[in-house]
């Protein structure tokens, strides 16, 4: 996919985003509510909507600048753990489609993302937090890609990891929290999914369903 | 939900200019929510700094000034501030001697300071505070949170670099503190955040949750509300065993509102934290009773004890002049 | 009902043995719920007394001090103390110059203090705050209330007296200060005292009410809760047309919490409040912004101004060295 | 009615007032919450309580002095505007039995208890305070009193002078309060008695029932 049409289904993507985390705002709240501090959906409305605003400043960005300009307005709006780590590991990864959008800088750019959470996290999978779902999501789009998928079957790919994150929400919902506020709940956390996790998901649905249209 | 609040979303935003518009010695670094002293930066001091999300006040803010605080980065209501403005916050606080940042034990601070750091490119060092004993030490968690003892912490680190103290020597004391300090908190409401609009916790009407954090997360136990007495000698009970004080130790202690709770009841129970440390022949220095660390509107409070030697006890007496401590 | 209080009936004596506990430069009266300077009296000073019902604290004991008051007797939770304690108090009080009382306009402290002065025998004079402008002047009333403007009788009339001018000088300015000051208030949650546990006025979820006195008395106006922004028009709009300010007049002003609103939200009021006193370029000389004068846990604030010339602003300035105030 | 006995009686009041108050006192406070600031409940049953105790320590005592420690217990320990009015006029009008019990000192009594409440508060009927209803009740016993009513008749004079409280309290429920905290809620007062006054009436049902048994 060349560089411009990328470009323009990112702004589409960040659109159609922005305006599901408006509605889901309150849910993903009251999520944080139950294991954490109830800031979560206000923090990632807040990042979304300044990331719209950035975005519209930018004069014919590759994919590689719209997507460092989200991963920084989102370190510098939505703040609070999930800013730092949604906004640093974008703006890492954002480095990987620099040479171009392509299956392979697809991988290399969701693999990027994921090891910076890690990172920048301290964290490893069964920590109950938004890593638990970026492991299976690479994995499955990976998989697709090392089995030569073209950009059609990518669309494919989309939807299958759309489901992979499903599933890992709901096996964040089962574990005990060792990472972020949750874990001051302790064997409370046990039941509830993990807001970050959550928040994720609901992004990739997103970007399916734009990827399909 | 009833607040004197415009907007929620500009609550932090119109906070600090209504703070800056009405204390002396404070300024706002432009377009951002940090505070600084109006003469950071101060050349030939350490720079001491902070930040963290808002809903504590007069925590951070309240306690920049001389002798304690030379900056305060604020967030969003429980939300750390972000790196970027931690950084500008970092550099303003610079006077060439280095800058240490004193944390809260959130990731979301540590994650954000330190990439600030990065940023920032000046020398630089942190102490990471964790004096809430309701948290049990535990690998497989963030550890014990940062809460109302953070601003004893402050003081003395601050006492240190207002006295022309090295970055190693402030970064020492201020670890000697953090080893020596202790809290416990109980809440007997939730608190409401203007974003949800409704409690974070919800305690039943004759339910108290013991150990509370100050962001509304929970506490080590439930229970019926009890006499004023009763609550603190639980609270007094466990700070005193996690800094294993004992016949003859010196303490200064706190009676910290939770931002709900009226001063009448805060001197209730210093009242039984006095005969408490006294039963236990604590020598009591001085208690700090008052909102330091607050939680919204939060009904409830924290008991906090520093235990003192020379050098502490020097620094704690050391004069400072911000917002919220004048002496 | 849940609150950090044993048996309600002694609310007050135990806070009164926690403040005087943690509190450096007080004492109590033995067997009395009066609250004196250590050093009281001081020979050669004018005595500067006051009393009123419990349930506002920091008001009144926590002004006992240098520079300020000399005592202050303490009544159960909004009731007025009895006149034999007022009375040792103003005998406690009395270094050979006479005593003044500063009292709030409600009928038992008025009461209680016209016997205390006949059982006390020493020269005194007392002066009535009523800064309230929420009820109209009327003669079918006792007149307006005394709230949060008091703080500043008792500052300029404490700075007077610890100048060592004479008692009918003290009396003068502290009502100077009474004619120019005036105060409104705004309720969101009404006050719950310990010993009915239920709020004495039914605020439903999103009403409030303007004009509330400091014992959760009506106000002018039950309406919807509005921006802060509205309610700090009104209220500010309302004192200084009470007292007439104009282009060019100067003021201090003070934003003060009732108990149970957070700090950062009473900032948001002092950031509009700085505003309007701007647009109406009334020169802001300094904004005091913290609870000062509660009624117990209720949610809302007042706004106070208090009208300065030179002679208000020295006062105004002199240093204090009391619980609450130090500087 | 020779003092010893006079002072037994006054003992056997003060034990039924200071119960009916402990059981009325919620109703008390809840009154003085509608048009006031919700502390006469307690301030009138601390006050019957410290009676109780200082009476005890007396030694053998007159009517006279009976009533005067009652009233500076009152003062004292009652507190607020109620425990100066009901303290300082009980103990100028306790003077009135020096000469001993009788129709006559009785009469002069309630008057002078009536005429410094006056004083005190400076009030006059019609304020909507308790002092609506100490006029009818003193006006009924010094009625009967002119008209030469014996001890026993003075029984009836006292269930008369129960009906004058009571319809005085009525009374003060129609009135706007232009006295104490009632007065700030202005025209919203009408419609609630004034709680002295319910207070009042409550005390004299007690002097009514014990004179009776
Ligand atoms: N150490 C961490 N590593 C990875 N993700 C984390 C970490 N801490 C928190 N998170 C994610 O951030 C989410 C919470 O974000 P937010 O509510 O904005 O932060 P905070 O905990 O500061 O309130 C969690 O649901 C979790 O998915
Ligand atoms: N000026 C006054 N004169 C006579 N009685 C008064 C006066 N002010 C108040 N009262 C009586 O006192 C009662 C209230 O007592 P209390 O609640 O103890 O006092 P406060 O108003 O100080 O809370 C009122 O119901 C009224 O009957
Ligand atoms: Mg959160
Ligand atoms: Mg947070
Ligand atoms: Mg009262
Ligand atoms: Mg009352």
């Amino acid at each position: 996919m060349d560089d411009t049409d990328a470009t323009t289904l990112l702004q589409t993507v960040l659109e159609n985003v922005a305006d599901r985390v408006a509605d889901e705002r309150e849910y993903l709240t009251e999520l944080d509510s139950k294991i954490g501090d109830a800031d979560f959906g206000a923090n990632l409305h807040r990042g979304c909507q300044a990331a719209l605003e950035a975005v519209d400043e930018l004069d014919d960005p590759t994919p590689a600048e719209y997507l460092e300009t989200v991963g920084k307005t989102l370190l510098d709006e939505m703040a609070g753990s999930s800013g730092i780590i949604f906004g640093m590991s974008l703006m890492k990864a954002s480095a990987e489609l620099e040479s171009g959008v392509t299956p392979e800088t697809l991988v290399a750019f969701t693999n990027a993302f994921r090891d910076n959470v890690a990172e920048r996290g301290d964290v490893d999978v069964g920590s109950k937090t938004l890593y638990d779902i970026l492991v299976p999501v690479a994995d499955t789009l990976q998989a697709s890609v090392e089995m030569d998928a073209d950009e059609d079957e990518l669309i494919d790919a989309s939807a299958r990891m759309v489901e992979a994150a499903r599933r890992g929400a709901m096996f964040t919902a089962a574990l005990r929290a060792k990472r972020g506020r949750a874990s001051y709940t302790e064997w409370r956390s046990v039941g509830h999914p993990d807001p970050g996790a959550v928040g994720i998901l609901i992004i990739l649905q997103e970007i399916h369903s734009t990827a399909e249209a | 939900m009833k607040k004197l609040v415009n907007d929620p979303a500009d609550v932090v935003d119109e906070m600090l200019a209504g703070f800056v518009a009405c204390e002396d010695g404070v300024e706002r670094l432009p377009d951002t929510d940090v505070i600084v002293r109006s003469d950071a930066p101060v050349d030939g001091k350490v720079g001491v700094v902070t930040g963290g999300g808002s809903g504590h006040e007069p925590m951070h803010a309240g306690y920049v000034g001389e002798g304690m605080l030379d900056g305060a980065a604020a967030g969003a209501i429980f939300t750390s501030p972000p790196a970027t403005e931690m950084s500008e916050l970092i550099a303003a606080a610079d006077g060439g001697e280095g800058v240490l940042a004193i944390i809260k034990n959130y990731e979301g601070d540590i994650m954000n300071f330190d990439t600030a750091a990065e940023l920032a490119g000046v020398e630089y060092d942190q102490v990471i505070v964790d004096d809430d004993v309701a948290i049990a030490d535990s690998t497989e968690r963030t550890g014990r949170r940062g809460v109302a003892g953070t601003v004893f912490v402050h003081k003395v680190a601050g006492a240190m670099a207002d006295r022309g103290e090295p970055l190693d020597e402030v970064k020492r004391v201020a670890e000697k503190a953090i080893d020596n300090v202790a809290s416990m908190g109980v809440a007997l409401t939730s608190c409401i955040t203007p974003e949800k609009g409704e409690p974070t916790v919800d305690l039943n009407d004759d339910e108290i949750e013991i150990g509370i954090g100050i962001h509304g997360e929970p506490g080590v136990e439930r229970t019926e509300i009890q006499p004023a007495d009763e609550i603190t000698d639980r609270l007094t009970g466990d700070v005193v065993d996690d800094l294993n004080l004992d016949d003859g130790s010196e303490a200064v202690a706190m009676v910290n509102g939770l931002g709900g709770t009226p001063l009448s009841e805060l001197y209730v129970v210093a009242r039984r934290l006095d005969q408490v440390l006294d039963d236990r022949s604590i020598d009591v220095h001085d208690v700090w009773v008052d909102e330091y660390c607050t939680s919204l509107d939060m009904a409830g409070c924290s008991v906090t004890l520093l235990e003192l030697d020379d050098e502490l006890r020097g620094l704690l007496e050391h004069p400072v002049s911000t917002p919220q401590l004048n002496d």
